[in-house]
């Protein structure tokens, strides 16, 4: 009842704050942009029929065939048998690539980044703005040349090849993402320590670390965001063992048949379920980081 | 270039040289693992599971085949990137058919005439293989004798149709009313269909929803016809060759450079006849075709979800239209021989594009591992494998297979495809092929989109191709 | 007649009851201080006035006019907020020229007006400068002349001088009184700050916890707290607040148990109405103690603890059976930490509070 | 050792130990390659063919900046990004406006806008070239629902350029509404009350105290995202493949086609590089302006 | 013995001079008071001693040694920052322990010396929370504390009771004069305010510019001001500065203002030396001027003065006074102001043995 009173009662006049009503309006509005995807969802449960229905239906009978077709098919040589797609594999190096880069690129970039801030060298600016290019570089120029570099340190096809090359791809991403973070920081926190008689190891890893749980779950969710999609190194740079699933996922939509809908929304599906959850669980950071430092209390 | 090259392979030395040393250490045991590039989709599925099942190397090896399946749409990609960065990964390779000349002459691909001409056995298969196959996936220079590669799944392109349409004993008087011809239904009403049957079934097919369809009334807008028109990949040049060719037109012919020209033979008359022959028929297939996106998979999907009569499609993409989950015609769908244009003595010329991939060795193997990889090769092209191969949805290479009674029942387009394959030619292998492909898309598909006329596209195709050979020499 | 009248005001956050029936009565040219400690309702009470926080009960009339109802723009009042809000993208003269807009005056007359509050706040050289590049005293003084340069109905001021330093707090006390005195307005500052309320306002309201404990004139609220709250919140230093028996009453003077002690003092005659044997609180303000050489009966002694030098005058704790006496003296007086010394409270300077802590007087 | 420690982290050299890991990774997967290609501009090389280089000068960077092909997809690019950068601030900044207010379930109805942000291009592409389809598309379908005639949208040269900024769009608004947000949530409410209490106008309000604080930042989302959609692939190549002819396709589907399906590796470098100077160009304008905003506040 | 003695500090940060010259010695046991406006350096000073900023020039020693350019943490002193710079990660127990851990003390000792620190400062009942939830008290307690805890030879506190409100700020000197009496450790803190400086350091040092201009007592500081401006650094109300002249005759010479002259003040012998008309300021503090009572005699010179401004502080009142074209501020117990209002003209007078002079010129004073 309440909540009915407040939909229709004068609003509070408190600036920002709206109640059930602008939920109301918020939802709509953000169901229709959320609309593609949600059809895409949808798509994962239907059959065949269904998806290509026209009109389009939105009420069908669910099937999880799809979801279960993702990981497994039928034998090519018509022994009936059910054949494992590899789909599992592809989603464990997904993750795995996914996470030792951003984790890699994290290190690095919060070492980097803690030095750009604490220890200002002549030409900052310069090194600074040689890492934001690296990031900004079409990715097409570098591939041939990396591709090779690669096959000559025999890392082609091996994880570590994909996991290096995705930390140096969030590695300038990182370096200003923390550098702003850092510059946030209180040094007297760190020099305090250092009078307690902190190492400078313990100043940064008991002090700084900890401190800047917030920032590096931001920066972790975009570079999250930024890798988990990577399609073009994934597929030059991984083999069969080590694919990733957005390259996987292209197997769907070309092979006897045009686009298997069905079982590409439901691999979709799946794969927006981990990088959705980092997203919606750090979501509070995320507000903070793309700002990139520049809004100062 | 050459000194940065080797400050490179100095900063990699020592990972490399560790590598090395395990890898090339002298194997007690012969373990010996093919490395095979593939497109994942059936046909390679079925190479790899029946070799895993089936596979036993007569030198006493260990043989391993094992299959890089790279997704359709990106499968060129990888090739490309692995082949021109020198990553030499793959001992043997599935190729489609234009890719040879390039990696040919990028010294990717290994000649075989040695090993064939010291093996009687592989003799035997080469003259078994059917002869549009040794002269589209092997040969190059093109109609040289120079051998390169063996089919791994030849493909032509067939009719796909509707049954209960075209055997509909009303549609068929309609259609009789209509137009004084005949609704093809067999197998050799359908082989004797041409063009101008073909551009009047698609006047007569196209219904408005609601309008009466066979036993039914139809249920949304309908069209009779749909071949490809496709700005992607080879798509809309697939069939719009098909029409040149048979209108007399040609393709600037490689086995005759550097005496050979394009322009006056590219944009020749009958070859903008041919092409607009093409266009005219086009206007009745569905409304995708405007768009320049009508692929093989659009007139695929458009025909198993009931909004097509009839397409020319690949017999490659053939096998779903039978699978009740993802056709909705399944049981009511026939193949038959693709039209073709009626020349004056009555016969009808069906020359045609092939389709499908070979497979090629590579030429950084050793000794050991290629005379492996034949060994696998004279296995896959034995004919109990390519009638297993025919059995499971694939075609077979071979003509003995072919010949054999039962291979028309094994698939239901078999006896089509068996029969039109003596019409297949293929487009330049050249290295140059990509560039003048894109080109000959892209105008295409202006011409299909309304951006120009036939006659325009073909002369800047004609222009451009003369222009680009003329640089590489090609042309005098 | 330009007069904030508040009845009965009430603001309940939830469960919490931020502000609890508050009466208030703003003359025109009446400065107003509400004083309180931090979470005291204060500035939500000013805040309901200007309009920007609803009020859960009660009414805010302003010049007359019942404003509950009325958006804060219809109130037609100028404030002055804590953090100045200054607009960051307008020059200083923007700023000043902003709230002049409404009334589509033409641009020479707000140039005019504009240039008049830069003089009398000395702001004119900054007049061009971004709010970002001023110093903080210069942002404070933009805030109070954007707000002076219209004529409102009424002025509200939250904590104008909480961020400037020491310094600067007691040359902009005078200055802002000084330009108050000159527009006959209803004007509200809410302040922690007791220094600020006792120079700057004409009444000053002490809240504490929604409600208010004292409306009073500056000197009344000082020479004659209501409570223990009152007396122990205003004054600087704190008043002392002894624990004490009242033992008996004479003549104007009762005689307290103190600590060991008894002390006759001089007190309002209110207070012979306690029983004897009262518990009481004495509040006795540290410069209203006086050292003197002997003991006497209406003299307290304790041991010198703690000297702090305040440059004229010297604060010295003193230490009484745990007790922590205060005593201003000047400093020419000299003491020894651990001296002991005879202190007399002056006449009518020694307050009384029952157990309830209100002060007893009559 | 410990002397060796001493002297590697003593403190005039802690700021260079600490960003030397980033820079030499950067250098090698990202500067290296870099330099690598660019050398290859300056040669006859194509990589599907043995034979060596030979030196060619300017003679690529001659043949690239006179091409009118290369002209012709700089002026398709620029106008997808124009438009699709332009379509994603005004949708971004309308949403961030919905969710500047505090209402029950944001955190919940915000993650739906933020969705499409995390999905890859592959779904993207892949399902609006679907919605556009003349026959299944549900867009063709609503439209032929009102008009009777089927629509297709991908058939003209305008159509195909709003299906592609559509969809970019689409994909990138949140990108832009994230930024927007971040500079609405900074305004301090006391502005917003000051501007009420100074009686100003709502227009009034957001040029002086909204626009302000969004300006900045909204700068920075214009030049990231032109940067990033300057790069716009994968969704032009699944969603028109550059057609109708060539009339949608963008410098860097062209740059792919040269490099990687012409073998005109040396010509692709140089235009890649010419691409890169853009970028550059791009990013130092970034630059200036994340500083002067820096300045600002 | 001086603990700490620092000598000509000089330090830069690029075109800023932060310290130029700085010189102090501060005794073994001495709370010792660093007072100056904000950016004179006291901060800098602070954190040159404690070995967080490296001087240019300068030499810090400490017990003894040159420690200019030792680590920090070899370093046995403690600071507490004006920000406090609590490790907001830990619990307040963690943040008082860290030092102790760091410097290997045994578990039993650390939690003895927490527990007896956290008794001391009223932290007790707080010690399992954050020091994000405590008060603005408890946060300085907790750094104090954190500093303490280690029993450092010297204690640096960075202005401590800039962050606490008016009120707490009142009650909290008198705690760091009892904490210091009771530990009788070395402290050198840095304040921007008089009264801190005045009301709880022994000895203090006037910091402006990067350099020190007085060092002495508090009584010192008030009543033998070198100059004019820690005349009017010490002392609130600040003093009043008239514009005078010298006049009289060469052997009795006075000082002369437009609306009054003095003569026999304590500067009497020192202004001989100076000639006829030097310019000078007449300085005297604001409770040294006085209204004439009834019938009273004048105890020094006097003069008409009208209020324009009166500043009630509850028990004492200003009185913004001006007279002959310079203004003034007078302190009266509110008793005696209450007869004076906004207009009146009320005689006054100064007390002369409390005045000071000054050239004006320089500055300095003439005693």
């Amino acid at each position: 009842m309440s909540v009915l009173m407040s939909l229709f009662s004068r609003k509070e006049r408190r600036l920002r704050e709206a109640g059930w009503g602008w939920t109301l309006f918020a939802g709509i509005i953000s169901l229709i942009y959320f609309f593609p995807v949600l059809w895409i969802i949808m798509t994962a449960f239907k059959t065949r029929a269904d998806a290509l229905a026209t009109p389009p239906v939105f009420f069908f009978t669910p099937t999880l065939d799809n979801f279960v077709a993702v990981f497994y098919r039928v034998a090519q040589t018509g022994s009936g048998e059910a054949i494992g797609t590899g789909m599992g594999g592809f989603f464990f190096n997904s993750i795995f690539v996914a996470s030792a880069g951003v984790f890699l690129a994290l290190i690095i970039g919060t070492l980097a980044s803690y030095g750009f801030s604490r220890y200002p060298l002549k030409g900052n600016d310069t090194y600074l703005f040689v890492v934001l290019t690296t990031r900004m570089l079409p990715p097409i120029i570098v591939i041939i040349p990396i591709f090779l570099m690669f096959r000559m340190a025999g890392l082609s096809g091996s994880y570590i090849g994909v996991i290096l090359l995705y930390a140096a791809f969030n590695l300038p991403f990182s370096i200003w993402m923390m550098k702003s973070f850092f510059d946030e920081l209180s040094p007297d926190v760190e020099d305090s320590a250092r009078m307690d008689g902190s190492s400078e190891f313990g100043v940064f890893f008991k002090m700084c670390i900890p401190q800047l749980k917030a920032g590096l779950a931001a920066t972790a969710v975009f570079a999250v965001i930024l890798t988990w999609n990577e399609f073009l190194f994934a597929l030059l740079l991984t083999s069969t063992d080590t694919r990733t699933v957005p390259v996987a996922m292209a197997r769907t939509i070309g092979g006897e048949i045009g686009v298997e809908w069905g079982l590409l929304a439901a691999i979709i599906t799946l794969f927006l379920i981990p990088v959705f959850g980092v997203t919606y669980l750090l979501q509070n950071h995320l507000l903070r980081g793309v700002t990139f430092g520049t809004i100062k209390k | 270039m050459k000194s940065k090259f080797s400050i490179a392979s100095a900063l990699a030395a020592t990972v490399v040289a560790g590598a090395l040393t395990v890898a090339s250490a002298p194997a007690v045991s012969k373990d010996i693992v093919l490395n095979m590039a593939g497109p994942d989709w059936g046909p390679t599925r079925f190479l790899q599971e029946y070799f895993n099942k089936t596979y036993k190397a007569k030198s006493g090896n260990n043989v391993k085949l094992v299959f890089d399946f790279i997704p359709w749409p990106s499968f060129y990609d990888r090739v490309a990137a692995s082949l021109t960065s020198g990553e030499k990964k793959y001992q043997m390779i599935i190729s489609d058919s234009q890719w040879i000349g390039t990696f040919i002459e990028g010294g990717h691909f290994m000649k075989l005439n040695k090993y064939i001409d010291a093996d009687p056995e592989l003799q035997a298969i080469m003259k078994d293989i059917h002869p549009a196959m040794t002269e589209n996936y092997s040969t190059y220079p093109h109609k040289s004798k120079n051998y390169y590669g063996f089919p791994q799944f030849p493909d032509t392109k067939v009719t796909w149709f509707r049954n209960d349409l075209f055997c509909h004993d009303g549609e068929r008087a309609d259609f009789k009313a209509k137009f004084n011809q005949v609704l093809p239904c067999s197998y050799d009403e359908w082989k004797n269909t041409d063009w101008d049957v073909w551009a009047n079934v698609g006047k007569f097919f196209r219904r408005d929803k609601g309008a009466k369809l066979g036993d039914g009334v139809a249920e949304h807008d309908f069209y009779g016809v749909a071949y490809q028109a496709g700005k992607v990949g080879d798509f809309s040049s697939m069939q719009i060759l098909a029409f040149i060719w048979q209108h007399g037109g040609d393709i600037w012919d490689e086995a005759n450079a550097p005496n050979a020209q394009a322009e006056g033979v590219v944009n020749s008359a009958a070859a903008v006849k041919g092409f607009q022959h093409y266009l005219d028929i086009l206007k009745y297939a569905p409304p995708v075709h405007k768009t320049g996106q009508m692929g093989i998979f659009a007139i695929q999907e458009l025909f198993m979800q009931g909004k097509v009569g009839a397409i020319i499609d690949w017999a490659g993409v053939a096998p779903p239209a039978l699978d009740p989950k993802v056709s909705k015609f399944a049981d009511k769908t026939g193949f038959a021989m693709t039209p073709g244009l009626r020349k004056s003595d009555g016969s009808i010329d069906r020359t045609d594009n092939i389709g499908g991939q070979p497979f090629v060795l590579t030429t950084w193997n050793s000794e050991e591992v290629t005379k492996e990889a034949l060994e696998v090769v004279k296995w896959w092209m034995s004919k109990d494998v390519q009638i297993e191969f025919s059995k499971n949805g694939g075609e077979p290479g071979l003509m003995s297979v072919m010949n054999m009674p039962e291979y028309n029942d094994f698939l239901p387009w078999n006896r089509a495809h068996a029969e039109l394959l003596q019409y297949q030619k293929d487009v330049w292998h050249t290295p140059e092929m990509f560039e003048m492909l894109t080109q000959q898309q892209e105008e295409f598909d202006k011409a299909i989109t309304g951006q120009k006329t036939a006659k325009e596209a073909m002369d800047a195709i004609a222009k451009f191709q003369q222009e680009l050979l003329t640089e590489v020499g090609k042309i005098k | 007649m330009s007069t904030i009248q508040v009845t009965n005001l009430t603001k309940r956050f939830g469960d919490m009851l931020a502000v609890s029936g508050v009466d208030l009565d703003v003359a025109a040219g009446e400065v107003l201080c509400l004083l309180g400690p931090s979470g005291c309702g204060k500035t939500t009470t000013l805040r309901m006035i200007a309009g920007l926080e609803t009020t859960s009960d009660g009414e805010v009339r302003i010049a007359g006019k019942r404003v509950n109802e009325i958006a804060p723009s219809e109130r037609d009042i100028a404030m002055v907020f804590q953090f100045y809000a200054l607009y960051p993208s307008l020059t200083v003269a923007e700023n000043l020229g902003f709230p002049l807009h409404h009334d589509k005056l033409p641009q020479a007359e707000i140039d005019n007006l504009v240039s008049e509050v830069a003089r009398k706040l000395e702001l004119t050289d900054v007049l061009h400068r971004l709010p970002g590049y001023l110093a903080e005293g210069e942002k404070q003084r933009v805030a109070v002349a954007r707000a002076i340069i219209r004529d409102p109905n009424c002025f509200l001021f939250d904590e104008p001088l909480s961020r400037l330093d020491v310094e600067l707090r007691q040359t902009m006390r005078g200055q802002i009184k000084e330009i108050l005195d000159g527009l006959s307005k209803a004007t509200v500052i809410v302040t922690h700050d007791q220094l600020e309320a006792l120079t700057m306002a004409d009444r000053i309201a002490v809240m504490r916890d929604g409600k208010i404990e004292q409306v009073a004139s500056p000197h009344d609220i000082f020479t004659k707290p209501k409570n223990l709250f009152v007396a122990g919140f205003i004054g600087t230093p704190q008043m002392n607040l002894q624990e004490a028996v009242l033992t008996g009453f004479e003549g104007d003077k009762g005689t307290f148990q103190v600590a060991d002690q008894t002390v006759a003092m001089a007190v309002d005659p209110a207070v012979q109405n306690l029983d004897s044997g009262s518990k009481v609180t004495l509040g006795i303000r540290p410069r209203a103690y006086d050292i003197i050489e002997e003991a006497a009966e209406d003299t307290f002694s304790a041991e010198v603890d703690l000297i702090e030098p305040m440059g004229a005058e010297t604060l010295i704790h003193m230490m009484e059976s745990g007790t922590d006496v205060r005593v201003v003296i000047d400093r020419t007086v000299r003491l020894e930490q651990g001296e002991r010394v005879h202190m007399r409270c002056r006449p009518e300077q020694a307050h009384v509070f029952n157990t309830e802590g209100d002060r007893v007087f009559s | 050792m410990r002397d060796f420690w001493q002297w590697m982290f003593s403190p005039s050299r802690r700021g260079p130990m600490l960003i030397a890991p980033a820079l030499i990774m950067l250098f090698v997967m990202n500067i290296f390659p870099l330099m690598w290609s660019f050398g290859l501009s300056f040669f006859h090389y194509k990589a599907s063919s043995i034979r060596p280089p030979t030196f060619a000068g300017l003679y690529y960077y001659e043949k690239v900046l006179t091409d009118p092909v290369v002209w012709e997809r700089m002026q398709t690019t620029a106008l997808i990004v124009a438009m699709s950068v332009l379509l994603q601030l005004v949708i971004g900044f309308a949403l961030a406006m919905m969710f500047e207010k505090k209402f029950p379930l944001r955190r919940e109805i915000l993650m739906l806008v933020l969705t499409p942000m995390m999905l890859s291009f592959v779904a993207v592409g892949v399902f609006f070239k679907l919605f556009y389809e003349p026959t299944f598309g549900l867009l063709s379908q609503a439209y032929s629902y009102f008009s009777g005639e089927p629509l297709t949208l991908l058939a003209t040269q305008w159509g195909a350029v709003w299906g592609i900024v559509i969809a970019d769009a689409w994909m990138w608004s949140p990108f832009v509404m994230l930024l927007v947000l971040a500079g609405l949530v900074s305004v301090p409410d006391y502005l917003y009350e000051a501007a009420e209490v100074d009686r100003a106008s709502k227009w009034k309000r957001f040029t002086t105290v909204t626009f302000p604080y969004v300006r900045g930042l909204l700068l920075l989302a214009l030049l990231f995202r032109t940067i990033e959609t300057f790069k716009i692939f994968d969704v032009v190549y699944l969603i028109t493949n550059g057609g109708p002819g060539t009339s949608t396709e963008t410098i860097a589907v062209y740059v792919y086609r040269v490099a990687f399906q012409f073998f005109k590796t040396s010509q692709s470098s140089a235009l890649s590089y010419i691409l890169l100077f853009i970028v550059i160009v791009l990013t130092n304008l970034y630059l200036y302006f994340v500083k002067k905003r820096g300045e600002e506040g | 013995m001086s603990v700490l003695s620092v000598a000509g500090l000089k330090k830069s940060f690029g075109d800023i001079v932060a310290l130029d010259g700085v010189d102090l010695a501060v005794d073994k046991g001495e709370f010792f008071a660093l007072l100056g406006p904000s950016a004179s350096g006291k901060t800098t000073t602070l954190r040159t001693i404690c070995g967080i900023e490296r001087p240019d020039q300068g030499q810090v020693m400490y017990e003894g040694q040159d420690v200019t350019h030792a680590e920090v943490r070899g370093r046995d002193i403690a600071m507490v920052f004006q920000t406090f710079a609590l490790y907001p990660h830990l619990s307040i127990f963690d943040n008082l322990a860290y030092p102790l851990r760091q410097n290997g003390v045994s578990r039993d000792e650390v939690n003895r010396r927490v527990g007896e620190t956290a008794e001391m400062l009223r932290l007790t009942h707080t010690l399992d929370r954050k020091p994000g939830t405590a008060s603005g008290g408890e946060q300085q307690r907790i750094a104090i504390g954190r500093a303490l805890v280690r029993r450092p030879g010297l204690l640096l506190l960075d202005e401590p009771l800039t962050n606490l409100d008016a009120k707490l700020r009142n009650d909290t000197r008198a705690e760091f004069k009892r904490l210091h009496r009771e530990l009788g450790m070395t402290i050198v803190f840095a304040t921007p305010d008089e009264l801190e400086a005045l009301s709880m350091g022994q000895r203090i040092g006037l910091l402006t510019d990067g350099k020190i201009v007085q060092t002495g007592t508090p009584d010192e500081l008030y009543t033998k001001p070198k100059n004019a401006y820690v005349a009017s650094m010490v002392g609130s109300p600040r003093v009043n500065l008239i514009n005078a002249t010298r006049r009289g005759a060469d052997a009795a010479p006075s000082v002369e203002t437009p609306f009054m002259s003095a003569e026999k003040g304590p500067w009497a012998d020192a202004l001989k030396a100076f000639p006829m008309g030097s310019d000078l300021y007449f300085g005297f503090r604001p409770n040294d001027i006085q209204p004439i009572g009834d019938g009273q005699t004048p105890g020094g010179p006097s003069f008409t003065a009208r209020v324009h401004l009166t500043e009630p502080l509850g028990d004492i009142v200003i009185l913004d006074l001006e007279a002959g074209g310079a203004e003034l501020k007078m302190v009266l117990p509110e008793e005696q102001a209450v007869r004076y209002s906004v207009g009146d003209d009320v005689p006054v007078f100064v007390r002369v043995e409390n005045t000071h002079v000054f050239a004006r010129d320089t500055g300095t004073a003439i005693r």
